[in-house]
């Protein structure tokens, strides 16, 4: 090898060289010629524009942040850090191609979870229950009148329940190839919960109703704590089994913390193990951000869909309080109907500011929770039956 | 409006009704267990009362770590000194 | 797809419509039909019961609850949790099946050993060697009178090591069909060895033997602490190369928490390794508690002879010590041979209380020490000899 | 009590045998190495003797990690403010 | 099997009778023939040599110590725990070979850097590059003048870039068989940086040139540094992709650290992360100090090859910011140029003491980092450089 | 010297040459990259200066972690108690 090789091997080898793909002969819509060509760049700053949102935006950023680099490391050229033997490509393989790591991430969050305010009104559950019809309604529309495939509506639809971990385990079982898409726009839309939720809340409710004041909450003891969990993974298992790899991480994660004589389990979950799964996790659901994969008409209708599902779970969950409240003496405040989509616990945290400028002396918080939380277990069930039926 | 058409709004109506009905059983079901669980343990936490306040405390202890504990006792000690 | 398909494929997924399986009509044996209908719930409760002990009567529950809550996963219909492609079977294959997890917990527990009080009082490490005579009588009997084979009754005989991660790890070498009974006879006892040991402790010995009171242990150099793993690792790789994973993993974790230049990595394997690594060993070891490998009477074996491997331990170290008086002119109380069972520090706890009762000025716990982290050398070198021998 | 059951009684006794030897044998040559090394580290005790608690110092006061370092500064300048 | 196969059965597996390998008729050089009997003993020597330079020496003991204990336990005969199938065996399978540790060090080391010195002085960028000089000098050496094969002159070039996971990814891609001379030599010498340094800056410098103040570096702000390891990873990309996973996983890190939006996430990377990982990358490493690889001629000479390596980058460094004071008008003091050869953070505090030494005002530390975090990205695009062309 | 040295020695001194004069060409580049990047910084900074601070504040206020917290709370309610 002379100076001459080597300087052209290492041309060869440099991003200049290989950032704009050579036209492809075989590729014959231009569309996708385009794509072949200057897929990678556009993705690229896609990423940045992602990266931005979470850092200066805030939008979940301790998902958004590794999921937008991933997807700057897995677009770079020669480089093929996404491949089977690129490091991002070797842990997606190993994390997320299974589903290990969202039930780890799901443990975590089973540990950080206190069900105390939805033992202590067990029929807020309901709420929760209702918010899932962004689910069923974003599936519907994602298969009649966008094109998708059963599963493939399945997985777009479960956007709608709003929970990051949930969300990519059954996109990874469902329909691997919308993931970065899914993920993408599942943790944006969280983020965006405080945008999109108070109009539709005030749309939907009269001033009478978001001042109805709620009697505080009794307390919970630490037997019924320690209970619930086993109680929730029981039903499942009766009822749905499908759904016991997501809930029985949570009822895990949950039991952990509230039993009390595992405490170093329980820390760890919340800390080390969940934060060194968040940075593994992002990264490689990151390295699915492809140009090929991304830079689609379906990621657009994603988007459309993600929002319609919010949107809807909202609705649900306001407009059953207010049956619920056609049927039950102790009124509820129908704002804490819209905590049922979780995004814990920023959800139960756009009831109590809504509520709060409709009565400066309501706190809904901690009636928010409720619902919140059972929002959780509505979304981990309906990916149940989605993976039972969708496939 | 073909034929196609109405096999996927049949089929994505179908699994939306089983699966908001599915999702409501589960959750009623569980409004009610609940209901049970808490009755039962209540009664139980009448019937043996002080175990319960035994299990909760080394638990909360148990939530001061070692770690804090020594950096209390040194922030304790120099803050006297 | 329409609604009645649906429905049915929903109810096929049912936890209800699985539980109990149907006759096989291929099974012409009653019992096994009998657990092939009715394995998955009976262990369900089983599991239920092993939460119970470790959460209530706090039975080793850093591993109990896990493994208990891994065995109620992994007994649930349809959803095959413990499968090949289920979470808790991935991280068995990873984990535990080449002997992984128990190291690394190993490692943990030496960079949390102080084996000061050992090299303080050297003979007591030969209680440690007495109590291992609680493996062999058990292995015997496993062998001879219930009909185990030898790699089974090796592992069997570990049980009475009284040391979690070592029983793992040559269980899953010699009988990985017995994992599930084993770890569960393991920690159940170890949490036993304050109601199993001190009836045997005071039928050996006389209250004069019990009240004898030991010279204060010297102190003990750093020089001595940092030489002190590597002289353990060394006598092993000249005697017994067998033992070296699991006595390398012990005293490098010994090395790097006395050394005291690497006290971030002993921190870290003393914290959030050795944390991370029992939530993923407690789950996958329950994932071995299948009901056509717990609901044997193989297990009832176990159980009994567990039990009896731990009474023979114990009174092996405490007859020992007895021995050792005939011999020797400074005594020993005879209560500290106990403690060489390993178990630590429960068992040399449970020798300073039975040593405080006899005598309430005498504080036995310091020289108890010595025997119990001596047990666990001498059930890492058993190990060795079980996996040289048994297979 | 058949030929078979003392084929397994034989190997039973014998790994006992064997085992709990070498076990012995194992811990005893252990005693008299842990006596030889500590004679010779006081030995060497004697020769450096500064040199140990150099290697001691740092070691406890890394043992102060620096969350705890923090945490006990603030803790410090609060309780003074 | 009686007593006596028993104790055969225990002989032929006891470190004894397996230290000293039998003469083995098929090999006919004497060398060979002597490392094939005795070179097990003669590794666990050096091991010990080692573990005793990284405990008492301090050198690099994180690294050391585990890299040590894993050449410990890797030449134990029988137990084989560096085989394919041995603990050490399959965590180098599973983390080293494919690049995934020294990566993810690499993304905790770049949580851990502050470039701020970097960005208030952004020419001492070029004494960093200066310092490679010591990589490709040595390369050149190994090539022509001992024998090695490009890809092994490569890897053994990379110890001039003094920063151990650039070494590790590096060598573990072009000559994965020198992996444990490679890295021994490098931390080794990392730790002599001290010693090594001293003399040849003194040698190339002028009193007065040491005595040189250099005016106090500017503040820079929060923007500047999230952006800078976007910009730094921007051009690898655009020169260089095949050092980005390098550049990559230290940018990474760098931004979770900078951004101050996932610090959750950061702080991991720099604590529990990157010890756990150090662990089992230093003694997989360690696993591969087996006789046949490291007693060899080409041990000695990439031991000679690494302090001229060190020397050369030394020198480069020192030398350039000469020429550098030739055509600025603000003059730097050339102590700080040997900090370019990374080693972090020991280089730059070499370069403080020899600049007290010659004026006890002068504090060159933190002019002194510029150069020493530019090194880390010098090293790595030279890193990049290697692998492009060298295989 | 033969021929198989020499084509060594220009494989080694090509290799040097590109090697160094590409890590040299990189740093440039970046030294110039961070000028002009610095400049923008601060020129956007001048453009909207208070949104710097806001996102510094969170960032330093995560820094004190919980457990911290928690730690100092203690230590301040016994120092004072
Ligand atoms: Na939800
Ligand atoms: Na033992
Ligand atoms: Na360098």
């Amino acid at each position: 090898m002379n100076i001459a090789d080597s300087l052209y091997k290492l041309w060869q080898s440099t991003g200049i060289a290989n950032f704009v793909q050579p036209v492809d002969p075989s590729i014959t819509s231009g569309f996708e010629q385009f794509l072949h060509q200057f897929g990678s760049p556009i993705m690229i700053v896609i990423c940045l524009i992602l990266l931005w949102l979470g850092i200066k935006k805030q939008f979940e950023p301790l998902l958004l942040v590794p999921i937008a680099f991933g997807g700057l490391l897995s677009n770079i050229p020669v480089a093929d850090i996404a491949g089977p033997n690129g490091f991002l490509g070797i842990i997606y393989e190993a994390g997320i191609h299974k589903g290990l790591f969202p039930l780890i991430i799901f443990m975590g969050v089973g540990a950080m979870t206190d069900f105390g305010p939805l033992i202590a009104n067990p029929k807020t559950a309901l709420l929760g229950g209702a918010a899932q019809f962004g689910i069923f309604g974003a599936l519907l529309l994602a298969l009649c009148c966008f094109g998708f495939t059963l599963p493939q509506a399945g997985a777009i639809g479960i956007i709608g329940g709003a929970d990051g971990p949930t969300s990519i385990y059954v996109t990874t079982k469902l329909a691997p190839e919308l993931l970065g898409a899914i993920a993408v726009a599942a943790y944006s839309y969280m983020a965006l919960v405080p945008v999109i939720q108070p109009p539709i809340m005030k749309l939907l409710t009269t001033k009478e109703e978001r001042q109805i004041q709620m009697t505080q909450l009794r307390e919970v003891t630490k037997r019924e704590k320690i209970v619930f969990p086993l109680v929730v993974l029981g039903l499942c298992i009766i009822l749905l089994p499908d759904a016991c790899p997501l809930v029985g991480a949570l009822t895990f994660g949950n039991l952990c913390k509230e039993c009390g004589v595992v405490d170093r389990l329980s820390d760890t979950m919340q800390n080390a193990l969940i934060n060194i799964v968040t940075i593994f996790l992002g990264l490689s659901v990151g390295s699915k951000l492809s140009s090929d994969q991304f830079l689609t008409t379906q990621t657009l209708f994603i988007l459309v869909l993600g929002i319609v599902a919010f949107s809807l779970a909202t609705a649900g969950g306001v407009i059953f309080a207010k049956i619920m409240n056609l049927f039950s003496k102790e009124k509820i405040n129908p704002l804490i109907g819209s905590a049922g989509v979780s995004a814990v616990p920023m959800a139960a945290r756009v009831s109590n500011k809504v509520g709060l400028e409709a009565n400066p002396q309501n706190y809904l918080l901690m009636h928010a929770m409720g619902p919140n939380v059972a929002g959780v277990i509505g979304s981990a069930v309906a990916a149940g039956i989605l993976l039972a039926l969708c496939n | 409006m073909n034929g196609e058409f109405l096999v996927l709004l049949e089929q994505g109506f179908a699994l939306m009704g089983i699966g908001m009905g599915f999702v409501f059983s589960f959750l009623v079901v569980l409004v009610f267990t609940m209901g049970g669980m808490s009755k039962t343990v209540q009664f139980l936490n009448k019937l043996f009362p002080e175990e319960v306040k035994v299990v909760e405390k080394p638990g909360k202890r148990a939530n001061v770590s070692e770690d804090e504990a020594i950096a209390v006792a040194i922030a304790v000690a120099k803050a006297q000194g």
